[in-house]
């Protein structure tokens, strides 16, 4: 599965990682658990980290499904 | 409050300089016959909060989320103020002291929608537009995150939040 | 609240065309460092209250009070507003539907003081600034003074009126 | 003693007028009253009508001198 890190949360994981073998119908929550295991790094425990499935945010309950491309986004910053 | 009337509105994400003469001939072409226009130029400072000097600000967005994040800023403020027409482009990219980062311009009949459309839209594109933006300088680089004026601001218009 | 530095101002009375890109370079020439800038433009529109078409604006001017009453208007903005420069002109003369009558500007370090400083320039102009408008149109001619909304908006910021 | 009208108030008695033999010493009040008598038309009565003796705006009280300049100002309307 395609994980997608945008602003300060990139710093920790990169900009975009492919983690092997994560199973389709893990929720938000518990992918973020599983990235920090796998990382050693727990950054991503933090729900201001917000999560975006197929570029639409969605909630901590959301289950990602095959295909799905995730995206976790600090907090935003323009102008 | 709000006529039901058609707003005219440019709204982009600038990979390049932000031509803002273009932008408010472009404006005023479409609405010729507005009254007021307001204009806000958003520029990269020169130092940064803590007083160092910068020699660069980093913009970042998301390939599909940062576009629609300007329009829809754009489409909200159209729907709120009594305007006739929107121009709004947000860079993306490296950009050097001086460089423009935001342009602003909203045409109405009378000048305080104008103004209170403009400042909704730059309190807007503070917070929600799809950006994350980074300052490099003799201090290595740092992120840059909403402050809490920022977000007081934002606060003001009681909106919901881009993504939501 | 305000910080005592010096602010650069360009107050103008203008018999032709407002240049507003000249002024916008000068202004941004002058303060390079800033990091906001707010614009105003005021056009003729084409159609009075009454919703007849309008073929022409006069303004007039008084031949020794008028240029100074737009800088003291400028200077009080600059010793009010947290801004790094000011540009103000306002024509005098014929104009006609879609010709620009009033521009302001202001570039300041942080967005919204440029924003207040340029709606109290707008407000102190309709009032205090030394012109009397007419338009003519096809029901003849008809003096213009300002409405009970411009004294509402004039009376927002508490000051003395020009003059007194 | 030369008489100057900006905005509305010009349409009744001109842009500039010279009113002869009046005494310097008049004070506004007295001016005002003086204009209506020799015109005919008493709007200049009307104290919305600010009075400005060489460009500075002055009270009803103020008396007038030999070689000032005397202007009658309409409600402003700039912008």
């Amino acid at each position: 599965m395609r994980l997608g890190f945008y602003g300060r949360i990139s710093t920790t994981y990169g900009n975009d990682i492919d983690v092997p073998a994560v199973s389709a119908g893990l929720s938000i929550a518990e992918l973020r658990r599983e990235l920090a295991r796998r990382s050693g790094y727990e950054d991503i425990l933090d729900p201001i980290y917000r999560a975006a499935v197929n570029n639409v945010i969605v909630t901590e309950d959301h289950h990602v499904r095959e295909g799905d491309r995730v995206d976790f986004l600090s907090p935003l910053s323009g102008g | 409050m709000k006529p039901n009337t058609t707003v005219w509105i440019d709204a982009e994400l600038s990979l390049g300089l932000i031509d803002r003469v273009r932008r408010v001939n472009a404006l005023r072409h479409a609405v010729p016959d507005c009254g007021a226009m307001v204009t806000f130029d958003g520029m990269v400072r020169p130092s940064s909060k803590e007083g160092e000097s910068i020699e660069a600000l980093i913009l970042d967005h998301h390939p599909e989320m940062t576009a629609p994040s300007i329009e829809r800023i754009a489409h909200d403020g159209a729907a709120r103020f009594d305007v006739q027409g929107i121009s709004v482009a947000h860079r993306s990219g490296r950009l050097l002291p001086g460089d423009m980062i935001v342009f602003v311009a909203v045409a109405s009949a009378h000048r305080r929608a104008a103004f209170e459309c403009a400042d909704y839209l730059m309190d807007r594109l503070k917070t929600d537009a799809v950006f994350w933006k980074r300052e490099q300088g003799g201090f290595g680089e740092r992120w840059i995150e909403p402050t809490s004026a920022d977000k007081k601001d934002r606060e003001r218009w009681y909106e919901e939040t881009a993504g939501h």
